[in-house]
This record gives C-alpha cells, structure tokens and sequence, in this order.
C-alpha cells in the first residue's frame, strides 16, 4: 500500500503536501498530516457548511473556531459550552470510549478557563430488545457516570433513544457547560516569541495512536483490528488537571492553552501556532514517555488522555511547576514558541519534521460535495395520515407507548449520573431541561439537549429546525430565556449525495431557526461516516442548549404540584 | 469439579490509572516498587469434564463475555478442585 | 466552633459542605491533605473520589499526612464527621468497624433517599427526633454497608447506628446508612446532609445536623 | 526482576453480586457455570532481592494497603522475570 494511503490521506491530497513542503514528507511529517487532514480533525467535508451558521449575537463572547464557545449571562459572567462525538470509540469499547468523551469535553471547557458545572448527553443506540444494545447501553452509561461522577461534576440532563438505525452505530455526545468571569477567558494561543511551551498532566503512551483518522472511517472488520485505537480513561487525573489548570489560569504567566485531544501533540501544537500567527519548535525528547521507545511519530500522534499544552511567558514557568507540584502532576517545557510559522519538530536537537504550522491546521482541501435530494424522501412525504387506521383500543394503545423505551423514564439512566454534586442542581433530571443556579447571583441556566432524528429522516430540514424549537421549549418550560446553541452533527458517509442532501438541509434549518430564536451557533462538532456495511444513522443533528433565568426563584420543574390545580393546554 | 483462575490485564500499551495510583500509594508508604498493573481475577468452579474442552470452554467465555480483546488480554489455570 | 474540610486530591464535596457551614456562620476552613496538624474542633471528611477511588474506596487516603493525627485528635475527644467517601476512609482508618461493599445492584445511585433516625443521642444528631423521617440524598457506588455478625451485634447493642435507610437502596446489612463509633465522637454516613440545606435544591433536612453540631460548642 | 501476582478475593462469607451478574451473564450465553467469585488481580515488579525478603514485602503491602483484611482475603506466586 502506499505510504499515504497508509495514513488515510488520497493521492490528490499528498500530492498538495508535496506541493506545501517543496519535497516528499517523511515519515513523521507524513503522519502528522494523516491525523490533521482527517475528517475528524479537518472537517474537510463539512467546513464549507459550516460557515453558513448564523454565529453572531450580543451575547457571544467567542464563536466557533475555539475549544470551546462564550456567551455573556451578564453580571460580568460568562459560560463556555460545547458538544462533542465519541461515537466509534464507544461502539467499540462502551465505557471506556464513553468515558474519555466525557474527558475530553470537559478539558474543552477548562482550556477556555470556565470551571465545568453541568454535563450533559444525547446517547442513541439500537433496539432495546437485542442483547448487544443492552451491552452498549449498560457499558456507555457506566462509562459517561463513573467519569463525571469522579471529577465531580453534575450530569444534570441528557437523552437517550432507541432506534433500529443505530443498532451498528451507537451515538454518544457528550455536551459540557462551564462558568468563568468575562475577564478570564483564555484561548489556545501562541504568542511572543521565546515564551515556553509546556506539556503538562498525563506521561504520553502509545495509546489511541492513529485514533483521529479512525473516528472518520467506516465501521468495518478492519478497526476491529486497529487495537491501540482506544484508550483509557483517568478522571482521577482529570480532576487534578483541571483544578491545576483552573489555578494557574488566575496567575499571569499562562499565554495561551489547549488541550490534548484527537491528534495529540500534533493538533494543540499546530493548532495554537496557527492562531497566534507564529511557530513553534518542540523536543520530543523532553516529552515524557509511558513506554521505552517511542519515536517522533507515535509522540507526535499519541492520543495519551488528560494532558494540556499551556504557553507560558517566558520566565514565570516556576510557577507553573510550583502549582503542578502541588497537584502531585507531571509539567516539562517542552519547546519555544518561534515566528516563522512552523512547527518544528526536535528529537535532541536534530530536526526530525518541520512543515508549516497553518498548513497542518487549517491547509487541507475543502470538499464542496455535491447533494441530491434522497428518493426515499419522496415514497415518505406521499404517505397519507389520512389512511392510517385508527387504534380500536386506545386504552391499550396508550399502555403500549408508555412501556416504549422512548417514552418511558430513563432514570435507569440518570441515577447512574450524580446530578447534585456541586450542590447547584435546582431543577433535576426526569424533566425538561436541567436548571442550575449561579452562586452569587439571583441567576440560573437551564440547559437541554435535543433531536427527534425520525423527523430528521423524513425531512432534514424541518426536522432539525423542529430539533432547534424542541431544546427552545425545553428550556423556556423550566423557566428559561435560550441564548445559544452547540450542535453535534452526527450523519453517515459525506461521500453519498443523499446523506450530503440530510446535512446540508439540517444545517439550513438549525440555521432558520437559530436566526429566529436568536440563539446563535457558538461551537460545535461534527461525526461523519455512522454507518455499517449494512444500514446508515438517521441523520442526527443534537442540539445542545443554554438559556438564562432571570430569577432562579422562577425556574420551574414538570410535576403537578397541587389537587385542584388547573391543566391548561397552550399553544397550536 | 473444576475451578479455572482467569486473570484479566489490560494490554501492555494501555494505560492502567489504578495501578499507578497505587504505585504511588505504595511509594508513600515506602515500598519502592518498579510496576504495578491491576486487573481482575475471575474463579469459575465447572462440572467435571476433560481439561481439553474445560480450556476450550474458558477461551470461550472470556471471548465473549469477560474481556474486551480490544484492551484486555487473559491468561488461566484449571485445577481440581 | 472551628471547623475543617480536608481536601484530598479527588475530592469533590469539599465546597458543598464547607459553603453550609459557611452560611451557618460557623468558622470553618479548607485543610490540605498535606497539611499535618489537626487544628479545629470538627473535622470533616468530604465526599468524592480521593485517589480515584482506585484500589479500595478510601484505601490511599488513609495514608495522608493530615490523617496520621488523627488517632490522637480522636482519642482527645476531637469530633470528626465523614460523608460518603469520608465515611469510606473512616472505615478504612479504623475508627469505625465495617466496610463498605459495591451497590447490591452493582450500579452507581444517585437519588432521593428517606432516612430513619436511629439515635438522636448523639453530637451530630440531637436536632432530630428518634424515629423520625429524613430526607437525604445519596450518590455512590460502593455504600454497602458490611460488618460480621459479631460486629452488627455489638453496633446495636451499643446504639451505634444513627441513620438507617427506610428503603434500602444498596443491600447494607441492618439497613445502615450511618453510624457512630463507641465513644460518640467520630460519624460516618452514605447520604449527604450538605446537598438538602436549601429550599431551592429540594429541601432543608440536612441543616440540623451542621446547626447541632455548632450549636453544641455555644 | 521478580514479579509477584497477587490475586485478590472476597472473603467467602460475603456475597459477591458481581460474581452472581457474570455467572447470570454466562448463563444467558448459554455457558452453565457452578459459581463465578470475581476479584482483583494485582502485579507488582520488584527489583532483584532474595525471594524470601521479596514474600516479607509483599505480605507486608497486601495488609498495609492492597488488601482490606475485614473483607479480603490474598494470595500470590512470584516469578522471575
Ligand atoms: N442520557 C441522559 N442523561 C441525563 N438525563 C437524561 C438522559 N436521558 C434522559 N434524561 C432525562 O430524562 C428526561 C426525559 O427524557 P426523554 O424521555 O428523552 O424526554 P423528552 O423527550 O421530554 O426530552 C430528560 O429531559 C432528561 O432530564
């Protein structure tokens, strides 16, 4: 096989490096571009979309683009949010890659320097009745509980739906909320020539290498080969990353920061130089390793969880040891930051890649795919309602939709999520949308996530825009006023023009919606190619919500409170 | 009656949080150790049967049901009980 | 009263409990596990996953330097209080008999849980009535109360159980929730008090239990 | 270097509802097992040192740390590696 394909990249896209680099890359180069140049990393097939979003609004403090997005709740407050797939890494070890999505969204929110206080999630999966769905389902919870539980934040709301169209391809989105003051917001920046590059948090290892490029492929027998694909999580160590990080944030010496997530040291490093509009050299052989051995490339790659790359003012990094210390945590310098825009890789001082950083981070191709309205769209909008009979015994009938796993209570799963930690929990899970108070204040936020997929199926558009108005009316039914949005756009292969038509007609109508609503789009994530060999996901665009509450006095849950209260129906 | 030990480790490559927390827990208390790795021990007494297909039963269980071959790697005694 | 919340790395209800005493205008403090004298009147293990919890519930910090003291601080009358995985590394110190096994159920819980009042003789519970209903949450995974049969005879005997559970949630024997060690002075429990001490967070039955034991020093 | 495997179970008195869950898990898969006990299986490198220091020392870290003796009971072999 040839060296690129190799690394997931096709023929017209190596020869574009070549084209970048003047030469052939090497191996590590070579590498680096496989991971970056993924549709996970990249969003080479979705980018173009994406930029019809409507992202801006009074309130948005930062948009997409960043680890995680801002809005203002006022009272010199913001919150950071965002939602995020680990959909092939849970089908294919449940908890441990329901785990680590939690960890990684929650490192998206402490980069950003917000301290995480919700998490919530959108999980799907297959037929209830089938012995592997139990499986997963059992599995994904265990794992999404244990890790929030752990690090000790409130997982106060979510979904979980069961439909045939998931039964090869479970989704998992994780969703994480975070509150900082307006005037701490950090980014993952690097800047000022000389000032240090630190690696801090977890010892690096050989796992999850090449795990960029297998959240973008096709579920085959094949990844069940790809072993080290998945990896551990530690929410131990996430506890105290995130608490180390929250307290070198408060001091002066932190210019920028980022975590480690899919594509390792490769993506924060190319990542952070790219938006600061410089370089950046590092020695791999300052990198702490796990295993003997290691060599650029698979330290380049590693997806090694719970670690952070911060940019610390040149001469202040003592004190970026002194605080890890104390936290009993691993802190290197591990390079400089540079001003001729790449990133250069040492491995004792000898040159072993150096490629342009905003090449890695921002230079694949753009695809403009090209769509086509699906036949099967057709066969279903004909169907007339009309025809359908009615149930003979609508007792019965009613009986059968109460014990269906949609309906039904889920809290067999959110009693496995400590909802209360952090003690801020006002409106709990079983309800609408989850509310939590804001110490200090005589505020709240209510959060939500949503999506009815089947209508999505049956008209992309309309479905998501209704997605949109579903968390809207979750939120405003507990007593909230909704400010923004994160989506997680989860749809089968970008390749086939039908599945091209479901996204781009979803993101049109989140977009109607998100313009009417003014709830601008402030960050996101997209999962492409969830299907098998034998079915394709419905397209399933989650809409993660934030709204606030002007009085927290004001929030309301959904139980009937008094006998002789009145029931009003309102609305159409 | 037969009774296999089943220990169960995560692969090599795999990070293993419990064993290095413990490893520094061992440290604290001033054993100074190289490694520590932990996983699961798993006794499962069978009926009598010949060892050949008692092994082949257990191969059989643990693929299926008690690891994750894509993180975990098994190894096993029978013995008389 | 002067009171003390010890941070152990993976703690996570530190805040939770410190911010009631805090409101009841009690002096209380953080304690870093680091930290190696027992300076307070009251000293509080919080609830969370020291070391991850990894190993054994409670197994690693029992070993932290601000807990070497703790046996004479006891001895000398020193009141300690340990919710959830305080009450964990309580069991794991020692000071109270026991162990707390996985959920019967093997699952994580989190949930309303109804209490009932077992001995309202003691420092920690004077506020409520014997026999009376309580509302405390519970959150964990590993709260099944374990002692030999010896040991649950003697806990009876001696009146050592304060809280026990109207519905057990997790298979504890005698349906224990909390106990007391002989001399009266060291309390752990599975539910959590600090989480029930607001009307907006679903209630208010937990606050007698910090107001009793402040009370106790006027 | 000498490795010690230490298997770690629940004492048999106390119930073991995670062994129940498997034996019930292996049941549905239509494996008829007697009992399953599960535990913990801990390995500890130790750096070179005659092998009767070696068994002090572990005996030593199961009951200082790696073992709650109210509930578990140990047992080991060691290897050289
Ligand atoms: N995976 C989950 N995590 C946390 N909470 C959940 C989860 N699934 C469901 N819930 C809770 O149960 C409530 C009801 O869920 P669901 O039956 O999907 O209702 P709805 O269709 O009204 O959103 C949700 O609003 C949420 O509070």
């Amino acid at each position: 096989m040839k060296p690129y394909k190799m690394v997931g990249l096709l023929e017209e896209e190596y020869n574009k490096i070549v084209e970048i680099l003047g030469r052939e890359p090497n191996e590590t180069e070579l590498a680096m571009y496989g991971v970056m140049w993924s549709e996970h990393c990249s969003y080479k097939n979705s980018r173009a979309l994406l930029k019809l979003f409507n992202t801006k609004g009074l309130r948005v403090l930062q948009g997409p683009g960043e680890n995680a997005g801002i809005v203002d709740i006022g009272d010199g407050f913001a919150i950071a949010m965002k939602i995020e797939s680990h959909n092939h890494p849970s089908a294919v070890e449940p908890y441990q890659g329901a785990a680590t999505g939690v960890g990684g969204i929650l490192r998206d929110i402490f980069t950003m320097g917000a301290r995480p206080i919700a998490n919530l999630n959108s999980i799907r999966f297959g037929e209830l009745k089938d012995e592997k769905t139990k499986k997963l389902l059992r599995g994904i919870v265990r794992g999404i509980g244990d890790y929030g539980n752990c690090v000790g934040i409130p997982t106060i709301s979510g979904e979980t739906v069961f439909n045939k169209c998931y039964n090869d391809n479970p989704l998992v989105n994780a969703m994480s909320v975070g509150i900082l003051e307006k005037k701490d917001i950090k980014k993952g920046t690097a800047r000022g020539v000389g000032n240090s590059v630190m690696l801090v948090g977890h010892t690096t290892g050989r796992d999850g290498i090449g795990g960029a490029s297998f959240a973008s492929c096709d579920l085959t027998r094949e990844s069940e080969e790809n072993r080290s694909a998945v990896q551990v999580g530690d929410p131990f160590m996430e506890k105290l990353l995130m608490e180390a990080c929250l307290e070198l944030i408060k001091t002066d010496c932190v210019v920028g920061i980022q975590d480690l997530g899919a594509a390792g040291l490769t993506s924060a490093s190319c990542e952070t130089a790219s938006r600061g509009g410089s370089g950046i050299e590092i020695d791999v052989a300052r990198v702490i390793t796990r295993e003997k051995g290691m060599t650029p490339r698979e330290i380049m790659i590693s997806e090694s969880q719970e670690r952070m790359l911060v940019i610390v003012e040149k001469g202040k990094e003592d004190k970026v040891f002194e605080i890890f210390n104390k936290w009993g945590l691993h802190a290197v310098v591990i390079g400089r930051v540079t001003d001729d825009g790449m990133l250069r890789v040492l491995e004792n001082g000898k040159v072993v890649a150096e490629v342009p950083a905003s090449s890695l981070a921002d230079g694949s191709p753009v695809n403009y795919r090209s769509y086509r309205r699906p036949k099967y769209m057709d066969k279903l909008s004909n169907m007339d309602i009309a025809n359908l009979p009615c149930p003979e015994n609508l007792s019965e009938t009613l009986i059968t939709m109460l014990k269906s796993p949609n309906i039904a209570s889920k809290e067999w799963v959110y009693s496995q999520y400590d909802y209360m930690v952090g003690t801020d929990t006002v409106v709990v899970p079983g309800g609408d949308a989850g509310v939590l108070r804001i110490k200090g204040t005589k505020k709240g936020i209510a959060l939500t996530v949503d999506c009815n997929s089947r209508y999505c199926y049956l008209n992309p558009y309309e479905g998501a825009k209704s997605s949109v108005c579903e968390a809207a009316r979750n939120i405003t039914a507990s007593g909230g006023r909704p400010i923004a949005i994160t989506d997680c756009l989860n749809f089968a292969s970008p390749e086939d023009e039908g599945v091209y038509y479901q996204f781009r007609n979803s993101i049109l109508g989140i977009n109607e919606a998100s313009r009417i609503l003014d709830t601008p789009v402030i960050s996101g994530n997209v999962s492409f190619y969830n299907q098998s060999e034998k079915m394709a996901i419905y397209p399933t665009p989650t809409i993660g919500m934030v709204g606030i509450v002007e009085n927290i006095e004001n929030s309301m849950d959904i139980h009937f409170k008094d006998k002789g209260d009145s029931i009003i129906l309102v609305g159409e | 009656m037969l009774k296999a030990y089943i220990d169960v480790t995560l692969k090599k490559s795999i990070l293993d949080p419990q064993g290095t927390a413990v490893k520094e827990g061992l440290s604290k208390l001033g054993f100074e150790v190289e490694t520590v790795r932990i996983g699961k021990h798993i006794e499962v007494t069978l009926n009598d049967m010949n060892r050949e297909n008692a092994e082949k039963l257990i191969d059989e269980m643990c693929l299926k049901l008690l690891i994750n071959p894509e993180i975990e790697v098994y190894s096993y005694r029978i013995e008389e009980e | 009263m002067k009171a003390g919340v010890v941070v152990f790395p993976g703690s996570n209800c530190d805040s939770d409990v410190y911010s009631v005493l805090k409101e009841l205008g009690a002096d209380v403090k953080y304690i870093w596990h680091g930290e190696d004298k027992i300076d307070v009147d009251l000293l509080v293990l919080p609830g969370g996953f020291s070391y991850g919890d990894y190993l054994r519930c409670g197994a690693i910090a029992r070993f932290s330097k601000i807990l070497e003291g703790i046996y004479d601080y006891v001895e000398n009358g020193g009141y300690v209080i340990g919710i959830c995985n305080g009450f964990q590394i309580l069991t794991e110190l020692k000071l109270l008999p026991g162990a707390l096994l996985k959920n019967m159920d093997l699952k994580f819980i989190c949930s309303d849980c109804i209490l009932e009042v077992s001995n309202d003789n003691t420092f920690f519970s004077r506020l409520y009535k014997k026999g009376e209903r309580v509302n405390f949450p519970i959150a964990h995974g590993e709260g099944n109360y374990y002692a030999d049969d010896e040991t649950l005879k003697e806990l009876e005997r001696n009146n050592q159980i304060v809280f026990r559970y109207v519905n057990n949630p997790n298979g504890s024997r005698n349906d224990i929730a909390g106990i007391i060690n002989k001399k009266g002075n060291v309390l752990g429990m599975m539910p959590h008090p600090e989480r029930r001490a607001s009307s907006l967070l679903g209630g208010t039955d937990g606050i007698r239990l910090f107001k009793g034991m402040i009370e106790s020093f006027k």
